[in-house]
């Protein structure tokens, strides 16, 4: 199963990536834009016996390793068939 | 036979447009015919190609080459190795080398910079040495030009995430700003490494039967025929087939430094090369070259990473953060057990031979078999037409009655100061990590870095200098003076010089008049080394520098190393007290002629660049450091860019404290603008506390070296008798902004 | 005393931390491995600078599951001393044996500079031969090194006095343009509640030598080296 | 409008630091995880006329800015409403 996992400061952590990118887009013109955020966005294949299955596990590797729950949360989104 | 099998791996078919696409020419392809006794196949003509590159054969450049002094007392192992090394006593050598990664750099900033530092530092520890300081040099565009912002700051966060990440040092580089560099950026990598005298390894294939070993991340697609990419000039139509992008994994070349340098320990290795330009290919067939043997490679065990790669890109595959090496039969789980531990691959993917050929194998099938010398040393070698630029009569023009004396010398002094080129680069060097190692005694912003050496009372200096615009107006005046000016920069920090590295970057070699430059800036290389007694232990020729038919200034970078004897004792470029005497070693001309001032204030680039009297030039550097070592220097700086104006400017506020500020009266039958920007080469100003002042005057005496007191360090102004008077604290402020207000 | 210096693969500064600590302080070290297990008497680990696991994901994020943070964490449990520098630091957020985290620095660049540091307490194990208010200069060298903590946490470190270090100006004000990374506050290290695991990201093994330009870092290592003779002392 | 742009790398171009985390993923006892691949994850406002016109200029932030084409793809997502 493919899994996208994406990563995001939590509201109220500074994002001074998101801000600058913000900046340089408004002097390239692009003024419509509001409220950059920069996160990160894994994709990985994963084996699972079911849905639910890969779903806790993922769970885990998110809270353990991909995401630090004092600055950032996480979503996930699980897909059948492979990369 | 051969060829059914072959076209079970889809060899496309050896035409002449195929031979064309791969940068060979007819009369080179007829050679290769010769060579083999037969065609080549696809595999063969792609291996060839890259062997045959002007990147990996020299074949335009060897000729003058051979023109540079390589020998010394100290050499241990001159030009023809991964790195140059050099004896600095108590047992102990450094190993230096300088690289250019100019075209990918241009294509993708952050990585060709990154993967540029990534590959110097494997030609210095496959010697067996440990990296521990960096330099690098830094051509761009004009800085008003649109790129030159994302190509800067992409490739200074190139280095600074390579080299900051493995731990290596980088302390110290250049960087310039030029219109002629738009469209080629120059970026030139310099690593130093340190190893024991008794522990120098080479890249060399020795021993029947011993295995080839494979080492470090596992092969891609990335950078096929990059070095014939390096081969050629950008256009338009050819920026369609670039070859993919390598990324750099300085994390991953850690791990291989750490674990080579265990492995070294050990006795296991006969040979080693990092896998540079042309990758596999050049590695294996360059280190049985040196061994007079052959080699065999099974392609079907090279660890790869990406499906259903041919033998053709296993074989050209400039995939980074790889090793290759020959170890003793028998010592495989030994080298397995060290890479193991550092969570490496290490695969045996072949032997030495004796039969003098670079066999490659794949699921079983020959896919290429060529001798060793037809890639080695029956490479085509070049002498190419030669011709004087026809322009270059009217370049050295330069009427100074026509150009008129800007009226407030005091504005122009502050517009050099805050001209790109001449300005604080700390917001360069702020991005890379200049103390890890934790021996960095003079970090960027001096002259020359000067690291320590622990457990000695020694250190080492390092500086990489060149100024092309004189190159272009006089190439061999100006080869003379890149050399000069770096053993210069050495002795304001009391080294006296070991040995040098150089990157020459030039335009096409097809091009008489790029050749005619190359060929002066060697003669003028070689004078100055040979006049000051630096021997040149490594280097990089980068041709092809030129877009559209328009080439880069001639220019080459030369990265010196100098050894100080007792690093307790050098001296910074900064005033350090008020009440010290400052004084002007050597003698100012009016020699505005290729000067900062010039091009700045009046857009001109014209004139003969200034004269060298090397025996000056060598008294000079002498009396300098023979004054430092003697403790009586409280600062030193050479006069470069922008003439003494400026140094003294720097003197003032280039230090980590508040600025100081100084009166200066000085004398001379020139012109005010002269006097002050006039770029007079063999200058060194220098600061002495009142009661030392004599016993530097022995010191020039001695070596003599002309020399005038011309005033005296104190206050918060910046005053040149009658010419100027201005705040100390608006110099730095505009200096210190001069970069980064115009790349904001 | 005895000294561990972990080294995890990409650890830069465990060679600077080892010769400080024996050619500058003449203390007793060894290096840890990360892959083993901690065994033997340790009265201080370090956790030095570099890019451990190439600081890929997120700083520190990879090495607190090496196989020695076991032992690192029940050491620090049972009072052992902890100190963090710079990716060690990272490390040590990122296990939880410090609190808070170290994200991107403000400016989005790598800075290395010297900074100005002020000791804003001295009743620790890693300060004590420091004085109040005292000014030590040493280098910062890092990509992440800016203090986060939500308000709750931040409110607990100055209730608790776990601030140790602050950037501040040559007058020895907290001041935004001494703030090298944007860090909260201009902190520069924190301990943990127990007073025994300290993490910072300036580094005092670089400022151990006249020759590097500052000798300041001294007053760190000594204190911890004051600190272990006393616990010596104590139990003899 | 909301919209979610997601930059990864181009296939075939090393990717250090997914091969990193997957490394890592395996040595936590993962080892159902394969090919994982970190990328970039953007989120942003927009304001527009049309879900069209927002695409094209979104389009061009990409090409422009948000992507380097040398080595990333990138896609993106429009929702109505905001952050
Ligand atoms: N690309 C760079 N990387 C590191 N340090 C740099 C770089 N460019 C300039 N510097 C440092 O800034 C200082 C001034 O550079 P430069 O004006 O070229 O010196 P000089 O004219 O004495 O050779 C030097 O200490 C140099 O090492
Ligand atoms: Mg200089």
């Amino acid at each position: 199963m493919v899994v996208k996992i994406f990563v995001s400061l939590k509201s109220g952590v500074l994002d001074p990536q998101g801000k600058a990118i913000e900046r340089s887009l408004h002097t390239l013109g692009y003024s419509e834009v509001q409220d950059v955020r920069m996160g990160k966005y894994l994709e990985l294949n994963v084996e699972a016996s079911s849905h639910e299955a890969a779903e806790s596990r993922i769970r885990e590797m998110c809270e353990k390793l991909l995401a630090n729950p004092v600055i950032e949360d996480y979503r996930f989104e699980i897909e059948d068939g492979t990369l | 036979m051969r060829d059914e099998k072959a076209a079970q791996f889809n060899q496309p078919l050896v035409t002449p447009e195929v031979v064309a696409s791969h940068g060979l020419t007819p009369e080179e392809y007829r050679k290769i015919v010769k060579l083999l006794g037969r065609e080549p196949n696809h595999t063969e003509l792609g291996v060839f190609s890259v062997m045959w590159s002007e990147h990996c054969s020299y074949k335009s450049s060897r000729h003058y080459l051979k023109r540079l002094p390589t020998e010394g007392p100290h050499v241990l192992q001159g030009p023809g190795e991964n790195a140059g090394v050099v004896d600095i006593g108590d047992g102990l050598a450094v190993a230096f080398k300088m690289e250019s990664h100019n075209h990918p750099s241009f294509i993708e900033p952050y990585q060709g910079a990154a993967t540029g530092v990534g590959g110097i530092l494997r030609d210095v520890f496959t010697m067996g040495a440990r990296p521990i300081a960096s330099l690098n040099s830094l051509r761009f565009g004009s800085i008003d030009h649109p790129r030159t912002r994302y190509l800067l700051s992409g490739v200074v966060a190139g280095i600074g995430g390579y080299g900051n990440c493995i731990g290596v040092p980088t302390v110290g580089g250049e960087v310039y700003f030029d219109e002629c560099y738009d469209a080629n950026i120059l970026v030139n990598a310099f690593t130093l490494g340190i190893a024991k005298k008794k522990r120098i390894f080479t890249g060399v294939a020795r021993g029947v039967g011993n295995p080839v070993i494979y080492v470090g991340s596992k092969t891609g697609r990335d950078g096929i025929h990059g070095a014939t990419m390096a081969s050629e000039s950008f256009s338009e139509e050819k920026e369609q087939r670039r070859p993919t992008v390598q990324v750099g994994d300085p994390f991953t070349e850690k791990l291989l430094l750490e674990a080579c340098l265990e492995l070294m320990e050990t006795d296991c290795i006969i040979g080693i090369q990092d896998m540079g330009a042309a990758g596999l290919t050049s590695s294996s067939s360059e280190m049985a070259g040196r061994g007079g043997t052959g080699v065999e490679l099974d392609l079907s065990r090279v660890p790869l990473r990406e499906q259903s790669m041919t033998p053709y890109e296993i074989l050209l595959s400039e995939s980074q953060e790889r090793m290759l090496l020959v170890a003793k039969q028998g010592t495989e789980d030994e080298v397995k057990r060290i890479f193991d531990k550092w969570d490496l691959d290490a695969v045996v993917i072949g032997r030495v031979t004796d039969d003098r050929q670079f066999r490659a194998f794949f699921d079983g099938v020959e896919v290429a078999c060529i001798p060793i010398s037809a890639l080695t040393k029956e490479a085509p070698v070049y002498q190419r037409p030669v011709e004087r630029p026809k322009l270059q009569d009217q370049l050295e023009q330069l009427d100074l009655s026509n150009i008129a004396e800007p009226t407030d010398l005091g504005s122009t002094v502050k517009l050099l100061l805050g001209s790109p080129n001449i300005a604080s680069k700390e917001w360069v060097y702020r991005q890379y990590d200049h103390f890890v190692r934790s021996n960095t005694v003079v970090a960027p912003g001096a002259d020359a870095a000067v690291i320590r050496l622990k457990g000695t009372e020694k250190g080492l200096a390092l500086t990489v200098d060149g100024n092309s615009r004189y190159c272009y107006l006089d190439p061999y005046v100006g080869g003379a003076l890149a050399v000069a000016e770096a053993a210069r920069n050495l002795s304001c920090v009391g080294a006296r010089p070991l040995g040098l590295t150089d990157c020459l970057n030039f335009g096409s070699p097809e091009n008489p008049e790029v050749m005619w430059q190359f060929s002066q800036v060697i003669e003028g290389m070689r004078d100055a080394c040979i006049a000051l007694k630096v021997p040149v232990v490594s280097g990089n020729v980068s041709f092809y520098n030129e877009t559209d038919g328009v080439p880069i200034y001639p220019t080459p970078t030369v990265g010196m190393v100098g050894l100080v004897a007792e690093v307790a004792k050098v001296v910074t470029p900064w005033f350090k007290a008020a009440g010290d005497v400052v004084v002007l070693l050597g003698r100012t001309r009016e020699e505005l002629g290729g000067s900062e001032y010039l091009k700045i204030v009046h857009g001109l680039v014209k004139g003969t660049p200034p004269w060298i009297d090397l025996r000056l030039e060598q008294a000079v550097q002498s009396c300098c450091v023979a004054a430092i070592e003697k403790g009586i220097l409280r600062s030193a700086h050479d006069i470069s860019d922008g003439g003494i104006a400026i140094a003294l400017a720097e003197c003032c506020i280039s230090g980590p404290e508040k600025p100081l500020g100084v009166r200066i009266d000085m004398r001379e039958m020139i012109r005010g603008d002269a006097l002050l920007f006039s770029e007079s080469q063999s200058r060194i100003v220098v600061s002495v506390a009142e009661e030392n002042l004599e016993q530097l005057r022995e010191v020039a005496a001695e070596h003599h070296v002309p020399m005038q007191v011309i005033g005296a360090v104190g206050g918060t102004s910046f005053v040149i008798q009658p010419l100027l008077r201005l705040p100390v604290d608006e110099l730095r402020a505009t200096w210190s902004a001069g970069l980064t207000s115009r790349i904001k | 005393m005895r000294w561990g210096v972990i080294v995890f693969p990409g650890s830069c500064d465990d060679q600077d931390v080892f010769d400080t600590l024996k050619r500058d302080m003449g203390q007793k070290v060894k290096f840890l491995w990360h892959k083993d297990d901690l065994v033997g008497h340790f009265d201080c680990l370090v956790l030095p600078g570099g890019f451990s696991y190439g600081d890929y994901l997120r700083c520190g994020a990879v090495a607190r599951f090496s196989p020695i943070m076991r032992g690192v964490v029940e050491f620090a449990r049972q009072g052992g001393l902890v100190l963090g520098i710079c990716n060690g630091f990272q490390i040590l957020c990122e296990s939880g044996l410090l609190p808070g985290a170290l994200v991107r620095n403000a400016g989005l660049q790598f800075v290395c500079q010297q900074v100005l540091l002020r000791v804003e307490e001295t009743d620790t194990p890693f300060t004590c031969e420091a004085k109040k208010g005292q000014l030590l200069k040493a280098p910062v060298k890092h990509g992440e090194g800016c203090y986060y903590a939500d308000s709750a946490t931040l409110e607990r470190l100055r209730k608790n006095h776990q601030i140790l270090l602050r950037y501040v100006d040559a007058k020895g004000r907290a001041s935004p343009s001494a703030n090298p990374n944007g860090s909260l506050d201009n902190i520069a290290g924190v301990c943990n509640e127990t007073r025994n695991v300290f993490g910072l990201m300036p580094h005092p093994e670089d400022a151990c030598n006249k020759l590097l330009g500052s000798e300041d870092g001294r007053k760190i290592f000594s204190s911890i080296a004051v600190t272990c003779a006393q616990r010596e002392h104590r139990h003899a």
